[in-house]
């Protein structure tokens, strides 16, 4: 069935068709209108939407009701996800699985809350405190706002991490035609639930693989969650030889698998030259520039990461390897740019941006790229 | 083919629903589409734009840069507006309220609003109207396919006098059009 | 007879637990137990969340379904909990600070929505895990390490609060008056609705040692009793005899829908099965 | 009959906090030289449990005591 759905409400839809039924949430512009979507969607499949207090709140019930067993996912934008910051370390630390998306505006601060940007990339990656590693998706339309929703919820379950949508206000709130897949179309992951009685259960127990399996509260398994350092019991310890295994396990288990995580996009990248490094609705600006220069006889290609976070490292040294130079353009000042130019590190990386809360139009990237070209 | 059409109005003309009608029309046509409007606080009175890109390949950049249809309801939009238009673009406007407009362009004057009340009553209806004329005159979606996508979208009990608001659009279109 | 009952809802190999010797907060778990086993309640019902601090380490303690959370959130989790499966019962533990101060607004949130979870504020008037910081219900005067002067700031009345905030049962009770507190925690667990128990309790070590109390749990104690109040008692007592006393007991037991059956209700009817 | 009752202590448990002791009516605890509570004469117990509820360490119980005939 093909319907006109703006982003946020593609995400809402994706969130349900993965299972999620349960969605705690503080409205903020851009992203509230995902909320009241999931306010009015939610009790029609046998869910629960609530309003919380404030953006911790917000974070903290979800987390709760995922230890349920209810998929469970929040929405905001820059000034909630900065609050979430603390519950995103705790799920991360306990290894409860929540989906979170991010609406991106203008920041720092209030900044602009109706104009779009991609200011919290690094934020994404690096907000809360401690060593954790935790999955972000960059939709590019509509559609993808849909299907990276429901991959958000599958690694997230998977993996048992944090899982973050990072739209922005352009994504948000662009209408186009989705087709919405029949259920069953698309692979639904579930966590992994335990095999054995409840006596021989362990919550962390690591000895079947990196991911332990989650029972859910009420379903006979008594174990205890917490955000403290502990052994696979689940309870406390400081004993450095099992407080390092259970660190080096919660960020192995993602960098370990980071091929089988990431995704992306290559457009007309083979033949090309110059490589275009974009993503999010800025991408969209990229391909527009790149059809103009083709048809100038530029040799120009864009690869686009629909997975940002792990950092699809290896792919992306594959796909420029060869190129003459490599041109990042995202809405902000060089947040993604310094981390091409780590893994490039022996190539010419350029870089465009900026952050003033309007898209970047294709004429400036195509001036810049044939300013590149002449250099 | 790759059509910008651009509705811009005051807060209340009911233009962000006529963009998703003109979109979901589209859409039935078998296109590709990508709307976007005004976002923030757009209160009654204050400017509203509903933008609505229609093509037959996959619409990269989404945002609408130069209109090849321009509807206009106020002056002021018709003032900032028409900066951004394409050689040759089409414009209509309500004569009523937009009273300066350039000479040299493609302008259609047409009496919209008055339409809107003298057939149904309500101004409310205004959009239905102009997207009955647009449609007419530019072909840019079927008039079946934006008579289907209006009955979806439209709030229940209300079919009778948005059909026949979008009647008299395109009534008004041909007529316009006929006359060149 | 009761502690042989109650040791089988315990993690007995994290025992003996962390509290100093003479902890209040030993003497509410005690309570707690006892009336989760009065009401029969089968553990693999109970889901006991907790913010941090000593307060914080009773899940860790407790045979259930325990989350230890974050400061001050503890009800935030709960409410993701009850909301996600109504048939759980959810109580929630909480330091004064944490309840009050950083968790402050989640508390006075949960009391507004009548969410069916249990509050049991184990109050101590003082971060007692932090090292004996001022807290939003150390009396005036008291001493604290940041407030080495004694306290000026007026004190939070948990009571009050809960009762302002529209808690549907309100109760205070103390680790000294201690048959009594079973039976004012049991009411609150078996109350439909979000309930509230301020248990007045001590810290010998952190707060008794600053104020002339010293670490004697007994001198602690003590002080409560000559601090509390019946409720029947306070309401005869003139302003003057009020001062620097507080009562306790059942403030108040109200009927009111509940917020998960609120919402069954509107999701039936949304489904058009009503 | 006047009930007599047993008593246990869990002295792994306890912290000798002395609360127990304190609030014992007929004063038949102490605490002991490994700062451990003792009970002193166990058949002048009232059965109270004032000794169970204020111990916040779960290390005391009292029970009735069967009647062993002579």
């Amino acid at each position: 069935m093909e319907k006109l759905l703006s982003g946020n409400e593609a995400i809402a839809e994706g969130a349900i068709y993965a299972g999620c039924r349960f969605f705690a949430g503080y409205p903020i512009t851009p992203s509230s209108d995902l909320a009241e979507r999931m306010s009015f969607r939610l009790p029609q499949v046998g869910g629960r939407f609530i309003q919380m207090e404030d953006e911790i709140a917000s974070a903290g019930a979800i987390i709760g009701a995922s230890l349920c067993g209810i998929k469970s996912m929040t929405a905001t934008s820059g000034p909630g996800f900065s609050l979430m910051q603390e519950h995103i370390s705790f799920a991360a630390m306990a290894e409860v699985p929540i989906v979170i998306a991010n609406i991106q505006r203008g920041g720092p601060s209030t900044g602009l809350p109706t104009f779009p940007s991609q200011q919290d990339m690094m934020q994404a990656r690096w907000g809360a405190h401690g060593d954790y590693e935790a999955i972000t998706l960059v939709p590019c339309s509509v559609e993808e706002c849909f299907y990276l929703t429901v991959k958000a919820f599958n690694l997230s379950e998977k993996y048992r991490v944090p899982a973050f949508i990072l739209s922005d206000e352009v994504i948000a709130h662009l209408r186009e035609k989705v087709r919405i897949p029949e259920p069953g179309e698309i692979e639904v992951i579930d966590r992994e639930k335990p095999r054995v009685p409840p006596e021989q259960y362990y919550p962390y127990d690591d000895s079947q693989g990196e991911v332990p399996p989650l029972a859910a509260f009420g379903s006979g398994y008594r174990y205890h969650v917490t955000g403290l350092a502990h052994d696979i019991t689940g309870f406390p310890t400081h004993d450095p030889e099992k407080v390092g295994r259970l660190l080096k396990r919660i960020v192995d288990k993602i960098r370990n698998h980071v091929s089988e995580i990431v995704e992306y996009e290559e457009y007309m990248v083979e033949d090309a030259d110059i490589l275009v490094f974009s993503y999010g609705c800025t991408s969209r600006a990229c391909k527009e520039a790149i059809q103009e220069l083709r048809r100038d006889g530029v040799r120009v290609g864009l690869w686009r990461p629909k997975v940002i976070w792990p950092f699809p490292e290896e792919e992306l040294k594959k796909a420029a390897s060869g190129k003459k130079a490599v041109l990042v353009v995202e809405m902000n000042y060089k947040q993604i740019g310094y981390e091409v130019e780590r893994i490039l590190c022996d190539m010419r990386v350029h870089w465009m941006g900026r952050a003033d809360g309007e898209i970047i139009p294709p004429e400036e990237i195509e001036e810049e790229v044939k300013c590149i070209l002449t250099s | 083919m790759k059509i910008e059409v651009r509705l811009v109005g005051e807060g209340g003309q009911g233009l962000i629903l006529g963009g998703l009608i003109l979109a979901e029309a589209a859409i039935r046509d078998g296109k590709n589409v990508a709307h976007t409007q005004t976002y923030g606080a757009a209160a009654r009175g204050e400017i509203s734009k509903s933008d609505v890109i229609i093509s037959d390949e996959t619409i990269y950049y989404p945002k609408v840069r130069q209109a090849d249809i321009l509807l206009a309801l106020t002056q002021e939009a018709y003032d900032r507006y028409t900066r951004y238009l394409k050689e040759g673009a089409i414009i209509v406007v309500d004569e009523f309220y937009v009273k300066r407009y350039d000479k040299d362009r493609k302008v259609y004057a047409l009496p919209l609003s008055d339409t809107a009340i003298k057939e149904t009553g309500k101004v409310i209806t205004v959009n239905m109207v102009s997207l009955g004329v647009i449609s007419e005159l530019t072909g840019v979606v079927s008039k079946e396919s934006l008579k289907e996508a209006m009955l979806a979208r439209i709030p229940k009990g209300t079919e009778e006098i948005n059909l026949k608001a979008l009647e008299a659009g395109f009534e008004m279109g041909r007529k316009a059009k006929e006359k060149g | 007879m009761y502690t042989d009952i109650v040791r089988e809802y315990l993690r007995k190999d994290k025992f003996p637990s962390i509290w100093c010797p003479g902890c209040g907060h030993g003497i509410i778990l005690g309570a707690l137990l006892r009336a989760v086993y009065k009401l029969g309640w089968d553990k693999n019902k109970i889901v006991l969340v907790s913010g941090i601090g000593c307060s914080g380490r009773t899940p860790g303690y407790v045979d259930f379904n325990t989350l230890h959370t974050t400061h001050g959130r503890a009800l935030a989790f709960a409410t993701g909990i009850k909301m996600a499966n109504p048939e759980l019962h959810v109580i929630a533990v909480m330091g004064d600070g944490d309840a009050v101060a950083i968790g402050g607004n989640h508390f006075i949130h949960t009391a507004r929505r009548n969410l069916d979870i249990t509050a049991i504020v184990y109050n101590n008037s003082i971060y007692g895990m932090t090292g004996g910081q001022v807290s939003p219900t150390t009396p005036v005067g008291a001493r604290a390490t940041t407030a080495p002067y004694g306290c000026v700031e007026k004190p939070f009345d948990v009571v009050e609060l809960a009762l302002g905030s529209g808690a549907t049962f309100v109760a205070r009770g103390s680790s000294y008056h201690v048959p009594m507190l079973d039976n004012i925690i049991k009411e609150a667990l078996a109350h439909k609705g979000f309930s509230v128990v301020d248990v007045i309790t001590t810290c010998p070590t952190t707060f008794g040692r600053r104020n002339r109390l010293t670490d004697d749990p007994v001198k602690n104690l003590e002080w409560i009793k000559e601090r509390l109040v019946p409720l029947s008692k306070w309401e005869k007592m003139s302003e003057e005899e009020r001062k620097g006393k507080l009562p306790f007991g059942i403030f108040r037991k109200q009927e009111l829908p509940e917020l998960t059956e609120l919402y069954h209700e509107m999701d039936l009817k949304v489904r058009g099965e009503k | 009959m006047k009930k007599k009752y047993r008593i246990t202590i869990y002295r792994d448990w306890c912290k000798g906090c002395g609360l127990c002791v304190a609030y014992c009516p007929v004063k038949i605890l102490r605490i002991d030289e490994e700062r451990k509570v003792s009970v002193m004469d166990e058949d002048r117990c009232v059965g109270c449990l004032m000794c169970e509820y204020r111990c916040p360490d779960f290390a005391i119980d009292v029970k009735e005591r069967e009647e062993v005939k002579v």
